[in-house]
């Protein structure tokens, strides 16, 4: 059972179709799969309902599909960073649904551990809760929230064996995992592809079952959205008082 | 007279102790790392999926897979761990937060709490804020006492009801503003208690400026 | 003449697809990983944190922290990971792994199973039963046609209706017995069918020992 | 704030009171806190709640509190092995709550994570939905199972540092990573203790935020429950076949 394939075109090959819900991994910039949305963005598919934290920007990321008007409706917690985002929006050409940031999360985890919803207070009297159940637990009020399957999941890690089990870098690692086990099919990216046995059982992050076929992505330049830095001898900020 | 951003930081610091694990907002609460006090271990959390966040990187040496949840490039230090969104909210969620620190455009006197929305205006979306007001312990906003209207007026951002649509209902402990400090009992009914005054504020300049009911009980 | 322990683990084998990731039973399930064919990838599922479950060591090799489901002493492989409990049955539960083969006391024509409790007896609880017959794809049961009592009657297993507790509700996909092989429609109506003898053994020998109905459809 | 003891005397101090719950991680005999067990033993705390997928079995592990009586209730999903826990059962001083084992890793991590129920469709039609809610989703019924949460998590990690950051090893990880996140308070046994930066962040099973107080444990015997083997020469069992 062969899951490395020769590139992204190949990788998704028979896995498109109109109308479909996609997944895809990242925070803001951070551990997008972008080559897998270049291929997407090439093979034409329209009228997708796009299941991801951020939305991109102008020209990176899932921005490359706004840009061709591949997606029909976002699902995500935030989506400030990108003019051709708001213009659909504004002009009602793309539906958004907004989610808090760790009910998205969450909603994603149950959904790949076949929990078809939970109770959380995040959002209990406001806007996100109406419509929904609020019961209460212990004195508390909770609202229910469902849990979140796609079609697809597109996800980035760092490492992976042939066998598919996935190692996350640092921040990149984000939605990737839980993605990883929320969708029909989960291709995955990987900067570096090994053989099985050189990653530590105990290090995979995301077990190769969860991945159905992956590619080695050649290194290409990441993007960076806020480049902050200091000089020199200039105080650490965030402290480093540990 | 009334307390710089700076000065609103190192306030809010105060709230620090020793071993907290702590979340802070964009904007001034960022500042707030500033004044940890020296030997104390704070560790701030950053909800896109890191414990232990570090400083800004130097020139040159910013690394794309390390970034906060404001998608700054940031740092790790020796006590950092790594772990997903999932993970990073169930932190969030299950109470394992000791504090919260972030802004906000409106409070009210029952610790509701706007800071997402305007409507009319383009919606950004929420990001992890709701799950941070309704998940860690204690929560503390930081703002400004009023708002600067375009034309040049000032509406009150601590009210008795905030007419923007809400973060979080009952979720804030503490405001800090440019004017005072105030507690607020978000879960019985002792309302909003303001307990500091910034240097040379008198309580009825905050009278003056603030549209909720509160009591003064000040140190 | 009836199929041995071995031949029922060679018959349940021919479920295994290549790239299947598996979870085997204590008892005749365990046995099917005798059966794998050649050059057919097969990932075999440990419920308490283990995908890629190898051979048992060598003796001397024993490792204390590793251990499958029914705590015995096993071996990693190249492409072995380790999870939590909590990830693990969300890998169950979530519909990841392919086929699951394990014992049974009663399986009924609607798929119902009861393989956990006897009322009266000391209970030892369900361990991970419950969770593997609802959550995974496929389920196969793999016993003996015929319950052999204490005073040398047998009771038929195949039932109508289970009269144990049931561990699971219309789960059941495929019964081999000694005698034979049963589908189940077990989410439809088509109810319970006989698809293969083992050799020598009669339709009306199964008919004797089966108390819940089925049709014949021998390929 | 130094969250390393002296010992599980030191570690348990102040933390123990008659009628608590108490998780103790592990499966079988594989990864359980026993230092700690050995100490809450000592202290003579009585009348416990605790949560454990298994009870040890007789002198070991859990099965020390048993022959003690010091456990009131186990909430369990296995307890085959341990002939004073089968005395007490049945003669009806110890009570006992059966929990599919993937319903209780769930419950333990919901308790975690802020969650105080969730659906599952384990255990529907069975006597473990019994009075418990069931609902239709999408066709397809599920039981509501409730978060757990306790006064104590006791765990067992390989390896530690100061920060509490913690790595478990091979199957040692079972239910300990859940249950640290579980309790008011969570103490862990490290069976390698090392200063901050030792553990590369990417490899970090359980964040320090979790872990209150630890201890370094001196190499102890680990007992094997069901020790399987083969000779040198017969066929691999499980296969290798990969």
């Amino acid at each position: 059972m062969k899951k490395v394939r020769k590139d992204a075109t190949e990788a998704l090959a028979g896995l498109l179709t109109d109308g479909m819900t996609v997944m895809a991994g990242g925070f803001g910039l951070c551990g997008i799969p972008d080559e897998l949305i270049d291929a997407i963005r090439a093979s034409g598919v329209k009228n997708l309902t796009v299941i991801s934290n951020n939305a991109g920007i102008d020209g990176v990321g899932l921005g490359k599909l706004l840009e061709t008007r591949q997606v029909a409706k976002m699902i995500s917690s935030y989506v400030g960073e990108n003019k051709e985002f708001a213009r659909q929006y504004l002009g009602g050409e793309l539906a958004i649904e907004f989610n808090p940031q760790g009910t998205l999360a969450e909603r994603i985890r149950a959904g790949g551990a076949g929990i078809p919803a939970f109770f959380t207070k995040t959002g209990v009297g406001t806007l996100i809760a109406e419509g929904k159940e609020v019961r209460e637990f212990e004195g508390e009020n909770y609202v229910m929230e469902r849990g979140l399957f796609a079609d697809l999941s597109i996800v980035h890690a760092w490492k992976g064996d042939t066998e598919g089990n996935l190692v996350y870098r640092k921040t990149a690692r984000n939605f990737n995992p839980m993605m990883a086990t929320a969708a029909k099919v989960t291709v995955a990216q990987v900067e570096h592809l090994v053989q099985p046995g050189e990653i530590d059982g105990d290090a995979v992050h995301t077990p190769g079952i969860f991945i159905k076929r992956m590619i080695h992505v050649a290194t290409r330049e990441k993007r960076i959205e806020q480049r902050t830095t200091r000089k020199r001898g200039e105080p650490a900020i965030p402290p480093a008082a540990v | 007279m009334a307390w710089t951003r700076e000065q609103m930081a190192e306030r809010a610091a105060k709230e620090l102790r020793d071993g907290f694990y702590v979340n802070l907002g964009i904007g001034i609460p960022t500042l707030v790392s500033n004044y940890i006090p020296d030997g104390m271990s704070v560790q701030l959390q950053s909800e896109n999926g890191m414990l232990g966040m570090g400083p800004f990187p130097f020139e040159g040496e910013e690394d794309p897979d390390l970034i906060n949840a404001g998608k700054q490039t940031i740092t790790e230090l020796p006590t950092t761990s790594y772990f997903s969104s999932s993970d990073s909210f169930g932190m969030v969620r299950g109470g394992h937060i000791n504090l919260s620190i972030l802004g906000a455009m409106q409070v009210a006197q029952n610790g509701d709490l706007a800071n997402w929305m305007i409507p009319g205006k383009m919606v950004k979306g929420m990001g992890g804020a709701m799950d941070l007001v309704a998940g860690v312990k204690r929560v503390v906003v930081v703002m400004e006492h009023v708002a600067r209207n375009k034309d040049g007026s000032e509406s009150p951002k601590l009210l008795s009801a905030c007419d923007l649509p809400l973060t979080g209902t009952q979720v804030v402990d503490l405001v800090i503003t440019d004017l005072g400090v105030f507690t607020i009992d978000k879960k019985g009914n002792g309302g909003m208690t303001l307990i500091e005054l910034a240097d040379g504020v008198t309580e009825d300049d905050i009278r003056a400026k603030t549209e909720g009911a509160f009591t003064t009980r000040l140190a």
